[in-house]
């Protein structure tokens, strides 16, 4: 066994550095890096790229780090629900690539499958597609995607084991698996961290292979956005 | 005239048993409380779950089951969870029968505008752009008419597009349109909406073929 | 929930004609979808095109139909190890479209998920890039492989449920998740097949979405090709 | 001269502390049983297996836990199970730090065959051609010559290709060779083999440089 185990997020951020890209999983505050988001802020690394597909809210997530003006580009599907994102990016302060979800996701898993691009039809004859090459196949135009290239890769899972596997837990999941073993290291946070041959073989979600360091993650707030529920009648 | 629940009733009789479906964020997440209960449906979310469920109970909500409008959520007997890549595989491979999505613009080619307003607003599309690149079974859920009064329905869109020539139907307060090669086939009133009122209200060519019935909601 | 079960293995194969082409899952004779290759032979379809990595050994698996002739075309990565399949292959009887195997997983799941076609570097320079488009991106030569099509896929689970949810067991799993969505019709059959909500939502290895028919098995032999031991001290 | 296990032990000292290696039929499976205990690798076997370990005890064979050869095996502890996409993306992405695999023919540009005789044989490629053309570390295992006892390392390859200019090492019965511009530069002799032999049984361009050392095994 390949031990990936680091002994907490100072050690698992090593080699971060102004100007880099990355990558964050989650889906709104769903499933986010959270100790690794908080440490980024902490040692103030600048000019980032950050791919992910939200980038918070104002005040939690990576919004964090658009409030620190530690991020000089983003490149996300969705802006809503992010106030300063918006005002950030309509201001010019913010660069802003905006992709559609599927074609996110599938830049980063073209990335850890070494697929150098491909071909969708999501955002055919829009924006989207401007200045990029386009394609018929059996009747329907397609635009042709690269694969990201990124720095480093912060994904958050539910638990991990020190081989680096992991295993997600609802919609936390997410577009965690999809950047793993997208950039060079990635670096995974759980909520429980396990040692080897604790989890079955069968159920991961992740193989260890396609995560650098991993460590046992702290304090989650897991916040919730739109709190909705139903009475008990 | 509908209002937004209305709409979402409307469009719920259009969801047939067996039917995977998407519901976008606003108007289309009501149609799961209108869809009878008489027919088998698992709703998808693209943020990764298949059969969701109504809203939890006060006190069950999990920060980490939620659906595309980060609501919390619940899930039925058959769910599954998924990272986001294989759901857009379900979605760009069709699997899913029936996408339901809100619109800022639709053109009478289908094309539709729902994520940007130049200079002024910008929510990004999300997955919509997948979605409607895909899907060939897309219904738009919207207002006939925007708060300025202006038509929604239009000859060509103004706004930025998120996909072009996709969208097949439009249920709105005022009307169920179909998009044809001649432009909106206006298909049915909402009650107490005459066709002047609807021929007033859309910006695009509207045809109006015979008597067009009130619809029963 | 949207129910997928049929009665059994005939009423899953209902529909399936001569001249189809059909994927089946399995490498080797692990994971293969014995009912399903059972039914075909007693049905007696012929001139099917098979996708499948392997075609079993000679009298097992996809070689039951080598033997009948009912296959006018393999679309395999692997020949070794069926001596049937290797005759017919050289005598001109079978027609074969050897793939890589990596590259035959993909076509499958770009059938799957709405790809038409990716680039891969496998095969580059050999046999299998002639008449193929070939490409580079940064530096490295690529070719241009099209997504399959098919008419049926038969895939075999370890459990399932009505919804046609699946879990697979250990390397019994190899192509068969991504055959699943990737044919018009997707036909599972599984050792345990259980009501809905019995399955963990977060362990489901290929949501329901993706099969339409799914039947509970019987009499699985599940044949070990290499039988390899070593001897307790 | 080696034999198959001296080839294979001989391989083993290639393999580095962390590194994932996928190894291929025949001898290079064989590389397992003699990879040092003090590191920590991890096999992998492209029909979905990471964390491979030894064969089963007898009676404890499961059908559903074989190898890329069909062979019955166990895991480790850190083992995972995957499907074939998501194992040829380990590949393809470069994860997988070590290939080792058979050859009929290498030539000295680095091109492999090791699927096909014309009109003879066809074994099939399986997962090699993604290995050959996604890997960095390339390490072919074979005999020097072929059963007629003619050369297997060519100045070009005369079989239907695997990969082109991909292999990185050759270790063979008689000698360990490297892969560069001037051709197989040959850097270690087998236990009692002369370079005059090694030069005998090698078509293509040899390289010798200086003292060329014994290997020791």
């Amino acid at each position: 066994m390949i031990s990936k185990k680091v002994t907490g997020v100072e050690a698992a951020l090593k080699g971060v550095k102004d100007k880099m890209t990355l990558m964050l999983g989650g889906f709104g505050l769903c499933g986010i890096p959270e100790n690794a988001i908080a440490e980024l802020v902490r040692i103030g690394v600048k000019e980032l790229t950050c791919i992910s597909n939200n980038a918070g809210v104002d005040d939690f997530g990576l919004g964090l780090l658009l409030q620190k003006h530690q991020i000089k580009k983003m490149i996300s599907s969705y802006v809503g629900e992010n106030e300063e994102f918006e005002r950030q990016m309509l201001s010019g302060e913010l660069e802003v690539e905006l992709t559609p979800q599927g074609t996110l996701a599938e830049k980063c898993r073209a990335a850890q499958a070494g697929f150098p691009a491909f071909y969708t039809p999501a955002g055919y004859g829009t924006e989207v597609a401007e200045g990029k090459e386009t394609r018929e196949f059996n009747g329907k135009m397609y635009v042709l995607e690269e694969a990201f290239k990124a720095d480093f890769a912060f994904v958050k899972a539910w638990k991990g084991d020190e081989a680096g596997n992991l295993i997600f837990k609802g919609t936390a999941r997410n577009f965690n698996p999809c950047m793993c073993g997208a950039a060079d290291i990635t670096v995974a946070e759980v909520e429980e961290l396990v040692p080897a041959g604790e989890l079955d073989p069968n159920q991961i979600h992740v193989p260890g292979i396609f995560v650098q360091r991993i460590f046992q993650g702290k304090n989650y707030e897991k916040r919730i956005e739109q709190r909705t529920v139903r009475t008990r009648k | 005239m509908l209002d937004k629940n209305g709409i979402a009733k409307r469009i719920a009789k259009e969801v047939k048993d067996g039917y995977y479906v998407n519901l976008g964020i606003g108007i289309p997440t009501l149609v799961a409380n209108f869809v009878r209960d008489d027919i088998n449906v698992e709703f998808q979310s693209e943020n990764g779950v298949l059969g969701m469920g109504p809203f939890p109970f006060e006190g069950e909500e999990d920060a980490d089951i939620i659906n595309a409008g980060k609501q919390t959520i619940t899930t039925l007997p058959g769910a599954s969870f998924f990272d986001s890549a294989t759901s857009f595989g379900m979605i760009r491979g069709k699997h899913v029968d029936l996408t339901i999505l809100g619109a800022m613009e639709v053109a009478e080619n289908g094309d539709i505008a729902n994520w940007k307003i130049p200079g002024k607003m910008v929510k990004g599309m999300g997955g919509a752009m997948d979605l409607v690149a895909s899907a060939e079974n897309i219904i738009v859920a919207m207002m006939h008419t925007n708060r300025a009064g202006q038509s929604k329905l239009l000859k060509k869109c103004t706004l930025p597009l998120t996909g072009v020539g996709c969208v097949t139907k439009i249920v709105t307060n005022l009307a169920v349109l179909e998009v044809t090669d001649r432009g909106f086939l206006l298909k049915e009133r909402a009650p107490g909406v005459s066709v002047e009122q609807i021929k007033e209200a859309t910006e695009g060519t509207l045809v109006v073929e015979g008597e067009v019935p009130e619809m029963s909601v």
